[in-house]
């Protein structure tokens, strides 16, 4: 209920200073951890196809996962950064859109574009920075982007996409477009000031965006008991006067059930909606990291416990949707494709030196011109030193 | 042609912006219907609408961060920041956002589309920060323009190039001179082009650079240094970046001196970046130093404004130490 | 309720979306619009002088806005803001609190230094910027500052003293005072990141900060709804997991209540709290403002009868605590006072130039020093072009 | 004396800067338990404690917000921006704040107690956004002082200076350089002074002026150019802001040639500015003019990484075309 100068407001007569228990959100949850639905629960509707589409995602991105870092650790690739433990959180999501919704995503999202078709080929082509790559080989691995899939070039400074969610999305009203921006971002990136800007407008402004916030118990080091002291981030969501819902995040049910029903408000009402997932990093922040310095084996096994992949598997078993045998060889085929591409892959070239002055404007202008001539000139003089571009000068 | 101040010239291109693409949507602290604490955006929302003029809440990195994704969606954001002592909240948005949208996604996205409208500049007792000209900051931008008009003709014909250009651009509004500045301006739609330099007169013995308000100075100086039988070459340089390195090298291989000024802080400002390409470029013609007459390395006081600034005194002066070198 | 990894959480099985509904934060409110006190309410112990110095504290910043506003008209000053209407959020705050409690201000609290003891000579020397005042002249009028009465000197961008309040606050529980930091901002501020990352943080770090926000309905000429779109300022806190309370801004009361309270807390608890004064602005934004054009004079009459000053005069006078005649008097020789220090200040010179580069750094680099030797030789060269400096080099 | 890393340096001179004043806290993103992504902070908070050590909010305006605070207060915090790509949200809190605390207010308040520690540079193939060099930012910033050590030794002797200095410091630390500088180190207590240059070897035919991590590609060049019999005077500015022209222009009258090298891109980098100012005070000995080697004017690529960066090659080409002139 906004209040302001013009809207009525209660009146008390006694000090009371609200203490932090006056909110207090509830989490939805549909299946249990074991892969049981709630008998309150209703599951929400998803054909075998779908299910399994949604499965075999999360299936593909683990193992991807699990692949990709270990190229990293044979010094194939220079950098990983894992999705592990939260796929249910992004692939439940994501499953609840149209393809004409643009997805911004932080970074541990991979799953939203593996649903949406990114191919293995398209993800070693950005992880080894060749010139097949559409970003040109320009950010580190794991800065996808794909415009033909409406999902938007990552970015690596935190929450900068965020109230950029909120500009899209209100670009696809003006437009009259019936699609929404969905935003994922973690909890820690919830702490900087693009945050707060961007839920702030699009509260005001009515901006059909679903703003997803993957809590998932850390940023890097940094717990989230250090990272805010309130209800989560969910409680914000209530202070800007955004529709919000909490979900368990492992469960592909619950975070599917909310996406869909925040994506019909947000086209409907034209307003954003917020979705905290409650999650966990199974593992560690990205191949720079070692979380064993900060985080105990304990909680983690705690964690692996409730792995939405098993949780959804267990329950595509007792649909007879799943069967375990076809499954081992489904995983070893994507090992296998995984492999193969990555070797491919690793030996495309990447871009031709005059692509290093290309896209800082749409046309280069003089200064760069003239680096670019001095460049190819100097690289000439010296090719063995510029080893990958001098060949194709 | 009409007479316009430079707050007219500029709502004048607004409109005509807005009119002759309906993807424009200007936006920022008040510019809805009050039209900005100066007015610029008056009429804007009563005319085109509260969806295409609108009050965003009072955040710079608010603004500039939704202006990048609306630019990236294909509208034409013209973002107001109130004063350009404080669109430092949003220079990450500009600096690691909009300026590298286009480069890091391989051309598959950018933020083209936006220009960002705010007022900058001193002589207005506006103290620290309602004073300060930050445009050496956006010039060290790659992927950024960055645009000074200085009086009512070139507001709106660069304004018009700015929000049609294809990449972001900070378009810097001398605010001393929003209603200082008369003059006749035609009606119709116009454009002048970006990052081309403007000889103003023509001179012999020494070149004078400078944009925006300072040209008015550097005029008076040139008229003060004429009276000494000095022949000054009085060029506004117009976009910041990219520079217009012909048009001012030329210049200085004519007469071989060459004095830049402006408002900002001596040390790390823009013209050093011109003093240091110039004397590259046109070593052997130099007949004195570059000369750089700025303000001080200090931030923008109040009472000591006269002080501070760099008048057509001081830019006579160093007139007349280039030429007596 | 902090919820995060560790902490147990609600589980619920239907998807449901949670309105704006469930935060309706009340108001307190001790003294009804005319004077007189709720039946409910408690008065908070405020004895005779106590009530009467912040009575003419409000009277006397009235006065001073009402003068300052003439000034400038006159040419005089170049530029004023007023607090008029919002004294009792001011001073009913101020004087709840220790004089060893940093202020920081945004801009409209000159009542807190009037308060405190700043004099009407020390308001004009701000104002002219002369060389008496302590901030030496460098900044607009009305950015006070004054060290021995711990206020920290106003700055001009907005919500920027937020987070720095925060760090203030921390370095006070650090050494062990028994103090802490009362910071004032506007609503249309409390948009800012700033904003956000300083409420967090004091949240996380445990601050002993009171933010008082002063909801006074508009930004320049944004009104609040196009501010946010939440239940106002209030709400938030509650998603930062801060002790809130929402006041009626013109029942100083409320506001002396509410602060004592949170200072108490705040010390006690070494924690954050946040109040929301709801108040209005019934002056200008500034004398660069006419409100006219934004807000029809019918709300402002509205709010006129809500005054804060004729509704404490209207309680000191059914106490018997103040006579209507001898208020005639006072008003009229705070008004002399006010004239007399204008006039006699005006005259007062500014700094001598040398004071142009001192205080960028502990002591004036090579640069300066060459840069101030050549600015003293061109104004003795040209001494009438630098009059106010060139009489005194 | 002891055998440490860059790294090690930083830490060791941390536990001093804590151990002798107790007023100094540290602070940042993952600066706690965890000692930051580099380990720069490694065992302070286990020694500390947690009042004195602690993780911040991910917010870099905030983390700066609050040392201002601080440092106003009278505490000494260093807080840590985990890459100097991150400082662009924080960068209001030190132009319009940190910067201007004291001048605003005539002396009264000041956070010259604060110093700003951040890992920058390229050459780890960290692409855009983990690899900026943005010192020409914060040069321009009346008020700051920019501090860029080459090596261990510099690196706590300059940190012990940045963090006593009564200004607000950025302590820029080449993260490059991290591991792979080693030398030897003082165990005790000591300070390197600020604003003041190095000269590490003495030359007659060309000054090679840079910073930092370019110190060792400047190395690498000038031993090539000695082999073609060229002459060079390697200087290390060190501190940015102020800077020591002294030091330059002597070396320059004496060598009558000066190139400038920095990672970051040419246009509004601080090469310009030295480039401005010495062009000034030595025309009449300058046999050349002066060269800038530095980074393109695109944001920092990562394939083509190589080709941007101003290696040891480029430096010496540089070299050879200035005294062949
Ligand atoms: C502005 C900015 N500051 C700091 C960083 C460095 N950084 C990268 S990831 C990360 C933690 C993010 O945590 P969270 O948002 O919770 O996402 P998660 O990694 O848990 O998915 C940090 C501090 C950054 N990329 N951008
Ligand atoms: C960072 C920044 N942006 C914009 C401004 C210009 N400005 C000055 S006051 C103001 C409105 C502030 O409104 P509010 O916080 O509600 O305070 P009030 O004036 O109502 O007391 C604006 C936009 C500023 N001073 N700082
Ligand atoms: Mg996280
Ligand atoms: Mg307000």
């Amino acid at each position: 209920m906004p209040k302001n100068i013009t809207k009525a407001v209660k009146v008390v007569h006694q000090v009371d200073i609200i203490d932090n228990g006056l909110i207090d959100i509830p989490m939805l949850q549909i299946m249990q951890a074991d892969g049981v639905i709630h008998a309150q629960a209703t599951i929400p509707e998803i054909d075998k196809e779908l299910a399994l589409k949604m499965y075999d995602t999360m299936q593909y991105t683990r193992i991807l996962d699990e692949r990709m870092v270990a190229a990293q650790r044979q010094g194939r690739i220079s950098f990983y950064l894992a999705c592990t433990g939260e796929e249910a959180s992004v692939v439940g999501s994501v499953a609840a859109l149209s393809d004409q919704d643009m997805i911004m995503s932080q970074y541990r999202e991979q799953g939203a574009l593996a649903f949406r078709g990114y191919s293995t080929e398209q993800f070693m082509n950005q992880m080894f920075s060749n010139e097949l790559e559409p970003n040109k080989g320009r950010q580190m691995p794991i800065h996808y982007g794909a415009k033909e899939l409406n999902f938007m070039t990552i970015s690596s400074p935190l929450a900068t996409q965020i109230p950029q969610a909120s500009g899209y999305a209100y670009g696809q009203k003006l437009a009259g477009q019936q699609a929404i921006t969905l935003c994922y971002f973690g909890e820690g990136a919830a702490s900087e000031g693009d945050f707060h800007a961007g839920l702030n407008m699009a509260a005001v402004l009515g901006c059909p965006c679903i703003f997803l916030c993957r809590n998932n118990g850390y940023a890097i080091s940094t717990p989230a008991s250090e990272q805010f002291a309130g209800d989560g981030i969910a409680s914000r969501g209530l202070g800007y006067g955004i529709r919000t819902i909490r979900v368990d995040g492992n469960d592909i049910f619950a975070v599917y059930a909310a996406t869909q029903q925040a994506r019909i408000i947000a086209l409907a009402e034209q307003c954003p909606v917020l979705i905290e997932a409650m999650t966990y990093r199974l593992a560690a922040h990205s191949t720079s990291d070692d979380p064993s310095s900060y985080r105990s084996k304990d909680e983690e096994a705690r964690w692996a416990d409730k792995d939405p992949l098993q949780r959804f598997a267990a329950w595509l078993i007792s649909q007879g949707w799943l069967e375990e045998q076809l499954q081992t060889k489904k995983v070893e085929s994507i090992r296998q494709e995984v492999l193969q591409e990555l070797k491919r892959v690793e030996k495309v070239p990447i871009c031709k030196v005059d692509e290093i002055i290309t896209d800082v404007y749409d046309q280069p202008p003089w200064n760069l011109q003239e680096q670019l001539a001095e460049l190819k000139q100097h690289i000439a003089k010296y090719p063995e030193a510029y080893p990958k571009t001098s060949g194709r000068l | 042609m009409a007479k316009m101040n430079l707050l007219q010239a500029i709502n004048n291109a607004l409109i005509i912006a807005m009119e002759q693409n309906n993807k424009t949507v200007v936006l920022g602290e008040d510019v809805g219907h009050f039209g900005g604490v100066f007015r610029a955006t008056s009429n804007l929302q009563q005319q085109f609408g509260k969806a295409r003029c609108f009050n965003t809440p009072l955040t710079e990195q608010g603004i500039i961060g939704f202006a990048n994704g609306l630019a990236a969606q294909g509208h034409v954001p013209v973002a107001e920041i109130q004063f350009a002592d404080y669109i430092f909240p949003a220079f990450d948005q500009i600096v690691n956002e909009a300026a590298k949208f286009r480069y890091r996604s391989g051309g598959q996205f950018d933020c083209g589309n936006l220009t960002i409208r705010t007022p900058y500049g001193g002589g207005i007792a506006g103290g620290l920060y309602h004073s300060q000209s930050p445009e050496a900051f956006f010039a060290h931008i790659p992927g950024m323009k960055v645009v000074v008009p200085r009086n009512p003709y070139q507001a709106k014909g660069l304004l018009l190039a700015s929000i049609r250009d294809a990449n972001p651009v900070l378009f810097m509004e001398p605010k001393r001179l929003y209603r200082a500045s008369v003059g006749e301006v035609p009606e119709e739609d116009y454009e002048l082009p970006l990052g081309k330099a403007e000889v103003l007169s023509e001179g012999s013995d020494i070149s004078l650079l400078a944009w925006g308000a300072q040209m008015a100075v550097m005029q008076q100086a040139a008229e003060l240094a004429s009276k000494q039988g000095v022949s000054c070459e009085l060029i506004d340089l117009r976009s910041i970046l990219p520079w217009d390195v012909t048009t001012v090298s030329d210049s200085v291989i004519k007469t071989g001196r060459l004095l830049i000024s402006h408002e900002a802080p001596l040390t790390g400002g823009f013209a050093s970046e011109i003093a240091a390409t110039i004397q590259q470029r046109c070593f052997l013609h130099l007949e004195s130093p570059i000369s750089r007459v700025c303000g001080l390395d200090t931030p923008y006081p109040l009472a000591h404004e006269k002080e501070y600034m760099p008048d057509h005194l001081k830019v006579f002066e160093g007139i007349m130490r280039s030429v007596e070198f």
